[in-house]
Protein backbone atom coordinates (compact mmCIF):
# COMPACT_ATOMS: atom_id res chain seq x y z
CA UNK A 1 0.00 0.00 0.00
CA UNK A 2 2.27 2.93 -1.12
CA UNK A 3 2.74 5.27 -3.89
CA UNK A 4 6.36 6.21 -5.82
CA UNK A 5 6.84 9.78 -6.11
CA UNK A 6 8.84 11.66 -8.51
CA UNK A 7 10.43 15.21 -8.48
CA UNK A 8 12.32 16.22 -11.79
CA UNK A 9 14.44 19.16 -12.58
CA UNK A 10 15.33 22.02 -9.69
CA UNK A 11 12.19 20.47 -7.75
CA UNK A 12 14.48 17.61 -7.56
CA UNK A 13 17.28 19.60 -6.40
CA UNK A 14 16.01 21.86 -3.83
CA UNK A 15 14.41 18.94 -2.21
CA UNK A 16 17.51 16.58 -2.47
CA UNK A 17 15.87 13.42 -3.56
CA UNK A 18 14.25 12.96 -6.93
CA UNK A 19 11.80 9.55 -5.60
CA UNK A 20 10.40 8.92 -2.67
CA UNK A 21 7.91 6.60 -1.27
CA UNK A 22 4.80 7.06 0.30
CA UNK A 23 2.95 4.64 2.46
CA UNK A 24 -0.66 4.70 2.09
CA UNK A 25 -3.93 3.70 4.18
CA UNK A 26 -6.15 5.50 1.87
CA UNK A 27 -6.53 7.38 -1.12
CA UNK A 28 -5.26 10.85 -0.96
CA UNK A 29 -5.03 14.11 -3.16
CA UNK A 30 -2.26 15.11 -5.42
CA UNK A 31 -2.01 17.92 -3.28
CA UNK A 32 -1.75 15.49 -0.20
CA UNK A 33 0.66 13.78 -1.56
CA UNK A 34 2.94 17.08 -2.19
CA UNK A 35 2.36 17.74 1.84
CA UNK A 36 3.78 14.70 3.13
CA UNK A 37 6.46 13.82 0.43
CA UNK A 38 7.70 17.60 0.55
CA UNK A 39 7.03 19.01 3.76
CA UNK A 40 5.75 21.75 1.93
CA UNK A 41 1.76 22.89 3.29
CA UNK A 42 1.43 24.96 0.06
CA UNK A 43 1.81 23.63 -3.46
CA UNK A 44 3.38 26.35 -5.71
CA UNK A 45 1.56 27.82 -8.81
CA UNK A 46 3.95 26.38 -11.12
CA UNK A 47 4.37 22.96 -10.34
CA UNK A 48 3.27 20.41 -12.84
CA UNK A 49 1.49 17.76 -11.80
CA UNK A 50 1.57 14.08 -13.24
CA UNK A 51 -0.24 10.44 -11.91
CA UNK A 52 0.97 7.69 -14.00
CA UNK A 53 2.51 9.77 -16.79
CA UNK A 54 -0.73 11.33 -17.19
CA UNK A 55 -1.02 15.55 -16.49
CA UNK A 56 -3.36 15.23 -13.42
CA UNK A 57 -4.73 18.43 -11.10
CA UNK A 58 -4.19 19.05 -7.59
CA UNK A 59 -7.96 17.18 -6.66
CA UNK A 60 -6.86 13.90 -8.47
CA UNK A 61 -7.28 11.30 -6.26
CA UNK A 62 -4.30 9.05 -6.08
CA UNK A 63 -4.17 5.17 -5.27
CA UNK A 64 -2.18 2.49 -3.95
CA UNK A 65 0.59 1.58 -6.45
CA UNK A 66 -0.19 4.74 -8.63
CA UNK A 67 3.16 6.93 -9.65
CA UNK A 68 2.66 10.83 -9.38
CA UNK A 69 5.48 13.16 -10.34
CA UNK A 70 5.98 17.08 -9.34
CA UNK A 71 7.86 18.61 -11.65
CA UNK A 72 8.91 22.67 -12.72
CA UNK A 73 7.66 24.43 -16.20
CA UNK A 74 8.95 22.39 -19.35
CA UNK A 75 11.57 23.53 -21.31
CA UNK A 76 12.23 21.27 -24.27
CA UNK A 77 12.33 21.84 -27.89
CA UNK B 1 4.52 7.63 -36.44
CA UNK B 2 8.22 7.70 -35.50
CA UNK B 3 9.29 9.21 -31.68
CA UNK B 4 13.01 9.36 -30.60
CA UNK B 5 14.08 10.50 -27.60
CA UNK B 6 17.59 10.20 -27.83
CA UNK B 7 20.98 11.05 -25.63
CA UNK B 8 23.21 10.66 -28.81
CA UNK B 9 23.91 13.88 -31.24
CA UNK B 10 22.26 13.28 -34.58
CA UNK B 11 22.31 15.30 -37.80
CA UNK B 12 18.81 15.84 -38.94
CA UNK B 13 18.69 15.89 -42.85
CA UNK B 14 20.37 12.44 -42.90
CA UNK B 15 17.71 11.40 -39.98
CA UNK B 16 15.24 12.80 -42.35
CA UNK B 17 16.55 10.93 -45.66
CA UNK B 18 16.62 7.87 -43.64
CA UNK B 19 12.93 8.11 -42.66
CA UNK B 20 11.82 8.75 -46.28
CA UNK B 21 13.83 5.94 -47.72
CA UNK B 22 12.53 3.87 -45.20
CA UNK B 23 8.58 4.72 -45.90
CA UNK B 24 9.49 5.36 -49.31
CA UNK B 25 9.47 8.69 -50.76
CA UNK B 26 6.04 8.43 -51.51
CA UNK B 27 4.67 9.56 -54.40
CA UNK B 28 0.88 10.88 -52.50
CA UNK B 29 3.18 12.96 -49.97
CA UNK B 30 3.15 16.26 -51.99
CA UNK B 31 4.23 18.33 -48.76
CA UNK B 32 6.76 17.73 -46.49
CA UNK B 33 7.54 19.97 -43.50
CA UNK B 34 10.02 20.32 -41.32
CA UNK B 35 11.21 22.15 -38.49
CA UNK B 36 14.88 21.91 -36.14
CA UNK B 37 15.67 23.36 -33.61
CA UNK B 38 19.45 23.70 -32.56
CA UNK B 39 20.99 24.62 -29.45
CA UNK B 40 22.32 28.41 -29.58
CA UNK B 41 24.95 29.88 -27.40
CA UNK B 42 22.93 32.91 -26.16
CA UNK B 43 19.99 33.21 -23.98
CA UNK B 44 18.44 35.80 -21.91
CA UNK B 45 21.63 38.27 -22.24
CA UNK B 46 23.83 35.31 -21.33
CA UNK B 47 26.74 33.19 -23.68
CA UNK B 48 25.60 29.89 -22.76
CA UNK B 49 28.86 27.22 -22.90
CA UNK B 50 26.86 24.03 -22.38
CA UNK B 51 22.98 22.64 -21.75
CA UNK B 52 21.58 19.08 -20.09
CA UNK B 53 18.33 18.45 -20.85
CA UNK B 54 16.57 16.04 -18.09
CA UNK B 55 13.42 14.60 -19.18
CA UNK B 56 10.89 11.84 -17.59
CA UNK B 57 11.77 8.69 -18.82
CA UNK B 58 8.18 7.27 -19.98
CA UNK B 59 6.30 9.73 -19.87
CA UNK B 60 8.32 11.88 -22.28
CA UNK B 61 8.11 9.56 -24.84
CA UNK B 62 3.96 9.00 -23.97
CA UNK B 63 3.05 12.45 -24.46
CA UNK B 64 5.02 12.96 -27.50
CA UNK B 65 3.77 10.06 -28.95
CA UNK B 66 -0.14 11.76 -27.64
CA UNK B 67 0.94 15.49 -29.55
CA UNK B 68 1.52 12.96 -32.89
CA UNK B 69 -1.69 11.45 -32.13
CA UNK B 70 -3.60 14.47 -31.91
CA UNK B 71 -2.19 15.96 -35.01
CA UNK B 72 -2.61 12.68 -36.95
CA UNK B 73 -6.48 12.73 -36.28
CA UNK B 74 -7.12 16.79 -36.64
CA UNK B 75 -5.15 16.62 -40.23
CA UNK B 76 -4.81 14.12 -43.34
CA UNK B 77 -1.29 12.95 -42.72
CA UNK B 78 0.83 10.50 -44.55
CA UNK B 79 3.53 10.47 -41.79
CA UNK B 80 4.92 12.54 -38.47
CA UNK B 81 8.14 12.29 -37.10
CA UNK B 82 9.83 13.69 -33.49
CA UNK B 83 13.16 13.46 -32.72
CA UNK B 84 14.56 15.05 -28.96
CA UNK B 85 17.71 14.99 -27.64
CA UNK B 86 18.26 14.30 -23.92
CA UNK B 87 21.43 14.85 -21.78
CA UNK B 88 24.40 17.06 -22.58
CA UNK B 89 24.28 18.84 -25.35
CA UNK B 90 26.75 21.77 -27.06
CA UNK B 91 25.92 24.92 -28.86
CA UNK B 92 24.76 24.40 -32.48
CA UNK B 93 23.73 20.79 -31.54
CA UNK B 94 20.16 20.02 -33.01
CA UNK B 95 17.71 19.47 -30.10
CA UNK B 96 14.32 18.60 -31.96
CA UNK B 97 13.50 17.58 -35.24
CA UNK B 98 9.79 17.72 -36.23
CA UNK B 99 8.66 16.75 -39.64
CA UNK B 100 5.10 16.02 -41.30
CA UNK B 101 4.62 14.52 -44.35
CA UNK B 102 1.04 14.77 -46.00
CA UNK B 103 -0.82 15.51 -49.58
CA UNK B 104 -1.17 19.05 -49.13
CA UNK B 105 1.08 22.24 -47.53
CA UNK B 106 -1.41 23.94 -45.75
CA UNK B 107 -2.30 20.62 -43.59
CA UNK B 108 1.75 19.82 -43.08
CA UNK B 109 2.07 23.59 -42.28
CA UNK B 110 -0.27 23.73 -39.51
CA UNK B 111 0.66 19.84 -37.98
CA UNK B 112 4.31 20.68 -38.05
CA UNK B 113 3.75 24.43 -36.39
CA UNK B 114 1.20 22.57 -33.84
CA UNK B 115 3.61 20.26 -32.97
CA UNK B 116 6.26 22.00 -32.14
CA UNK B 117 4.40 24.47 -30.12
CA UNK B 118 2.65 21.85 -27.93
CA UNK B 119 6.16 20.17 -27.16
CA UNK B 120 7.39 23.42 -26.37
CA UNK B 121 4.77 24.02 -23.68
CA UNK B 122 4.05 20.41 -22.53
CA UNK B 123 6.61 17.98 -23.21
CA UNK B 124 7.99 17.11 -19.76
CA UNK B 125 11.77 18.41 -20.66
CA UNK B 126 14.00 20.60 -18.48
CA UNK B 127 16.60 22.49 -19.57
CA UNK B 128 19.64 23.11 -17.63
CA UNK B 129 22.48 25.90 -18.65
CA UNK B 130 26.00 26.16 -18.08
CA UNK B 131 26.95 29.76 -18.91
CA UNK B 132 30.23 31.34 -20.09
CA UNK B 133 31.17 31.93 -16.15
CA UNK B 134 30.92 28.51 -15.29
CA UNK B 135 27.31 29.24 -13.46
CA UNK B 136 24.55 26.66 -13.57
CA UNK B 137 20.89 27.64 -14.01
CA UNK B 138 17.94 25.90 -15.03
CA UNK B 139 15.86 27.52 -17.68
CA UNK B 140 12.27 28.65 -16.17
CA UNK B 141 10.49 29.43 -19.39
CA UNK B 142 10.58 28.79 -22.67
CA UNK B 143 10.40 32.13 -25.27
CA UNK B 144 7.53 32.81 -26.44
CA UNK B 145 8.76 32.07 -30.46
CA UNK C 1 20.92 33.87 -49.49
CA UNK C 2 20.23 31.37 -52.39
CA UNK C 3 18.29 30.75 -54.96
CA UNK C 4 18.68 28.18 -57.36
CA UNK C 5 16.61 27.16 -60.69
CA UNK C 6 17.50 24.25 -61.82
CA UNK C 7 17.51 21.51 -64.25
CA UNK C 8 18.02 18.24 -62.56
CA UNK C 9 16.66 16.31 -59.86
CA UNK C 10 18.34 17.21 -56.26
CA UNK C 11 18.12 15.36 -52.58
CA UNK C 12 16.88 18.31 -50.53
CA UNK C 13 17.93 17.15 -47.44
CA UNK C 14 21.95 16.62 -48.76
CA UNK C 15 21.27 19.74 -50.41
CA UNK C 16 20.14 21.46 -46.58
CA UNK C 17 23.28 19.19 -45.25
CA UNK C 18 25.85 21.38 -47.77
CA UNK C 19 23.72 24.59 -46.93
CA UNK C 20 23.90 24.46 -43.74
CA UNK C 21 27.79 23.24 -44.06
CA UNK C 22 28.51 26.36 -46.37
CA UNK C 23 28.19 28.90 -43.82
CA UNK C 24 28.55 27.37 -41.04
CA UNK C 25 25.47 25.51 -38.32
CA UNK C 26 25.33 28.84 -36.86
CA UNK C 27 25.29 28.45 -33.44
CA UNK C 28 22.73 31.86 -33.85
CA UNK C 29 19.91 30.39 -35.36
CA UNK C 30 17.67 27.96 -32.58
CA UNK C 31 15.32 27.14 -36.10
CA UNK C 32 15.13 26.21 -38.63
CA UNK C 33 12.04 25.71 -40.90
CA UNK C 34 11.92 23.36 -44.14
CA UNK C 35 9.18 23.21 -46.70
CA UNK C 36 10.01 20.71 -49.69
CA UNK C 37 6.81 20.04 -52.30
CA UNK C 38 7.06 16.91 -54.17
CA UNK C 39 5.79 15.56 -57.46
CA UNK C 40 2.25 13.82 -56.59
CA UNK C 41 1.07 11.04 -59.36
CA UNK C 42 -2.22 12.22 -58.82
CA UNK C 43 -4.01 15.98 -59.16
CA UNK C 44 -7.80 16.90 -59.67
CA UNK C 45 -8.69 13.16 -59.87
CA UNK C 46 -6.56 11.71 -62.70
CA UNK C 47 -2.99 9.68 -62.29
CA UNK C 48 0.10 11.77 -63.16
CA UNK C 49 2.51 9.95 -65.43
CA UNK C 50 4.91 12.74 -65.77
CA UNK C 51 5.49 16.69 -65.72
CA UNK C 52 7.59 19.63 -68.06
CA UNK C 53 8.06 22.98 -65.49
CA UNK C 54 8.55 25.86 -67.82
CA UNK C 55 9.31 28.90 -66.21
CA UNK C 56 10.43 32.19 -67.66
CA UNK C 57 14.17 32.87 -67.70
CA UNK C 58 15.28 35.53 -66.00
CA UNK C 59 12.26 37.10 -64.47
CA UNK C 60 11.84 33.35 -62.40
CA UNK C 61 15.48 34.05 -60.82
CA UNK C 62 14.74 37.84 -60.21
CA UNK C 63 11.20 37.28 -58.88
CA UNK C 64 12.30 34.32 -56.53
CA UNK C 65 14.95 36.73 -55.37
CA UNK C 66 12.36 39.78 -54.92
CA UNK C 67 10.49 36.94 -52.21
CA UNK C 68 13.54 36.35 -50.26
CA UNK C 69 14.30 39.72 -49.63
CA UNK C 70 10.77 40.45 -48.76
CA UNK C 71 10.91 37.84 -46.24
CA UNK C 72 14.26 38.99 -44.95
CA UNK C 73 12.97 42.41 -45.01
CA UNK C 74 10.23 41.25 -42.86
CA UNK C 75 11.70 39.37 -40.00
CA UNK C 76 14.69 38.69 -38.30
CA UNK C 77 16.22 35.75 -40.40
CA UNK C 78 19.52 34.20 -40.62
CA UNK C 79 19.40 32.91 -44.27
CA UNK C 80 16.85 31.66 -46.73
CA UNK C 81 17.14 29.14 -49.46
CA UNK C 82 14.97 28.41 -52.45
CA UNK C 83 15.66 26.05 -55.04
CA UNK C 84 13.12 24.77 -57.64
CA UNK C 85 13.05 22.43 -60.65
CA UNK C 86 12.08 22.77 -64.01
CA UNK C 87 12.04 20.70 -67.17
CA UNK C 88 10.81 16.68 -66.75
CA UNK C 89 9.84 15.70 -63.35
CA UNK C 90 8.79 12.32 -62.56
CA UNK C 91 6.59 11.54 -59.60
CA UNK C 92 7.92 11.78 -56.05
CA UNK C 93 10.29 13.95 -57.41
CA UNK C 94 11.20 17.69 -55.17
CA UNK C 95 9.92 20.27 -56.82
CA UNK C 96 10.33 23.13 -54.11
CA UNK C 97 12.74 23.35 -50.98
CA UNK C 98 12.27 26.15 -49.14
CA UNK C 99 13.89 26.44 -45.98
CA UNK C 100 14.70 29.63 -43.53
CA UNK C 101 17.49 29.96 -40.57
CA UNK C 102 16.26 32.76 -37.84
CA UNK C 103 17.25 32.62 -33.80
CA UNK C 104 13.57 32.10 -33.03
CA UNK C 105 11.25 29.64 -34.21
CA UNK C 106 8.03 31.97 -35.12
CA UNK C 107 9.86 34.08 -37.71
CA UNK C 108 11.27 30.51 -39.35
CA UNK C 109 8.05 29.46 -39.27
CA UNK C 110 5.99 32.40 -40.64
CA UNK C 111 8.72 33.53 -43.26
CA UNK C 112 8.79 29.58 -44.63
CA UNK C 113 5.56 29.73 -44.82
CA UNK C 114 5.04 33.00 -46.48
CA UNK C 115 7.93 32.32 -48.98
CA UNK C 116 5.83 29.36 -50.13
CA UNK C 117 2.48 30.65 -50.56
CA UNK C 118 4.17 33.77 -52.34
CA UNK C 119 5.73 31.76 -54.44
CA UNK C 120 2.90 29.34 -55.42
CA UNK C 121 0.85 32.55 -56.37
CA UNK C 122 3.04 34.66 -57.90
CA UNK C 123 6.49 32.98 -59.35
CA UNK C 124 6.56 32.13 -62.80
CA UNK C 125 6.33 28.83 -63.26
CA UNK C 126 4.11 26.41 -65.34
CA UNK C 127 3.36 23.11 -65.07
CA UNK C 128 2.30 20.44 -68.04
CA UNK C 129 1.33 17.37 -67.03
CA UNK C 130 1.10 14.11 -68.78
CA UNK C 131 -2.07 11.36 -67.74
CA UNK C 132 -1.69 7.70 -67.54
CA UNK C 133 -3.12 7.83 -71.18
CA UNK C 134 -0.44 9.94 -72.46
CA UNK C 135 -2.73 12.90 -72.26
CA UNK C 136 -1.15 16.43 -71.76
CA UNK C 137 -2.32 19.66 -70.34
CA UNK C 138 -1.58 22.96 -68.75
CA UNK C 139 -2.61 22.80 -65.25
CA UNK C 140 -4.97 26.00 -64.70
CA UNK C 141 -4.52 26.33 -61.26
CA UNK C 142 -2.43 25.68 -58.20
CA UNK C 143 -4.59 24.14 -55.45
CA UNK C 144 -5.40 26.21 -52.26
CA UNK C 145 -2.99 24.23 -49.98
CA UNK D 1 12.36 50.83 -82.44
CA UNK D 2 10.45 47.69 -81.32
CA UNK D 3 10.03 45.58 -78.67
CA UNK D 4 10.40 41.92 -78.17
CA UNK D 5 6.94 40.34 -77.23
CA UNK D 6 7.25 36.56 -75.26
CA UNK D 7 4.39 34.20 -74.76
CA UNK D 8 4.67 31.27 -72.30
CA UNK D 9 3.54 27.53 -71.37
CA UNK D 10 -0.04 27.80 -72.97
CA UNK D 11 -0.21 31.06 -74.44
CA UNK D 12 2.76 30.09 -76.59
CA UNK D 13 0.92 26.76 -77.66
CA UNK D 14 -2.11 29.24 -78.67
CA UNK D 15 -0.63 31.36 -81.20
CA UNK D 16 2.10 28.65 -82.10
CA UNK D 17 5.37 31.30 -81.02
CA UNK D 18 6.96 31.97 -78.10
CA UNK D 19 8.25 35.40 -79.10
CA UNK D 20 7.72 37.97 -81.62
CA UNK D 21 9.14 41.29 -82.41
CA UNK D 22 7.14 44.84 -82.76
CA UNK D 23 8.06 47.98 -84.35
CA UNK D 24 7.05 51.23 -82.09
CA UNK D 25 6.94 53.73 -83.66
CA UNK D 26 5.32 55.63 -80.47
CA UNK D 27 4.88 54.22 -76.26
CA UNK D 28 2.26 52.01 -76.30
CA UNK D 29 0.29 50.51 -73.84
CA UNK D 30 0.60 46.47 -72.48
CA UNK D 31 -2.93 46.33 -73.83
CA UNK D 32 -2.12 47.67 -77.34
CA UNK D 33 0.88 45.16 -77.27
CA UNK D 34 -1.56 42.09 -77.07
CA UNK D 35 -3.42 43.56 -79.53
CA UNK D 36 -0.80 44.29 -82.26
CA UNK D 37 1.08 40.62 -80.93
CA UNK D 38 -1.72 38.28 -80.42
CA UNK D 39 -3.98 39.61 -82.67
CA UNK D 40 -6.84 39.25 -80.39
CA UNK D 41 -9.06 41.93 -79.47
CA UNK D 42 -9.75 41.40 -75.60
CA UNK D 43 -7.02 40.54 -73.27
CA UNK D 44 -8.91 38.08 -71.73
CA UNK D 45 -8.81 38.58 -67.53
CA UNK D 46 -6.75 35.51 -66.43
CA UNK D 47 -3.34 36.53 -68.53
CA UNK D 48 -0.93 38.36 -66.66
CA UNK D 49 1.97 40.53 -67.77
CA UNK D 50 5.27 41.30 -67.54
CA UNK D 51 7.39 44.52 -68.55
CA UNK D 52 11.52 43.94 -68.48
CA UNK D 53 10.50 40.83 -66.17
CA UNK D 54 8.65 42.41 -63.73
CA UNK D 55 4.75 42.27 -63.32
CA UNK D 56 2.67 45.22 -64.87
CA UNK D 57 -0.78 46.11 -65.34
CA UNK D 58 -2.46 46.53 -68.95
CA UNK D 59 -2.30 50.31 -69.04
CA UNK D 60 1.78 50.05 -68.28
CA UNK D 61 3.33 52.10 -70.94
CA UNK D 62 5.65 50.20 -73.31
CA UNK D 63 9.06 51.62 -74.48
CA UNK D 64 11.20 50.57 -77.62
CA UNK D 65 13.60 48.46 -76.56
CA UNK D 66 11.27 46.79 -73.95
CA UNK D 67 11.02 43.29 -73.20
CA UNK D 68 7.00 42.55 -72.50
CA UNK D 69 5.86 38.76 -71.63
CA UNK D 70 2.20 37.39 -71.50
CA UNK D 71 1.52 34.28 -69.37
CA UNK D 72 -1.52 32.14 -68.35
CA UNK D 73 -2.35 31.87 -63.93
CA UNK D 74 1.27 30.38 -62.41
CA UNK D 75 1.58 26.87 -61.29
CA UNK D 76 5.44 26.56 -59.99
CA UNK D 77 5.90 25.28 -56.12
Amino acid sequence: MSVKVLFFASLRERFGVGQVTLALTEPLSVQAVWQRSSGEDSLPANVLMAVNQTYAGADTLVQSGDEVAFFPPVTGG
Amino acid sequence: MLIEVRENPFDPWQYLAERQAHHGVSACSGATAVFVGTMRDFNEGDTVRDMYLEHYPGMTERHLERLATNVLQQWSLDDVLIVHRIGHITPAQPIVLVAVWSAHRAAAFEACRQLMETLKHSAPFWKRETLADGAVRWVDNNTPG
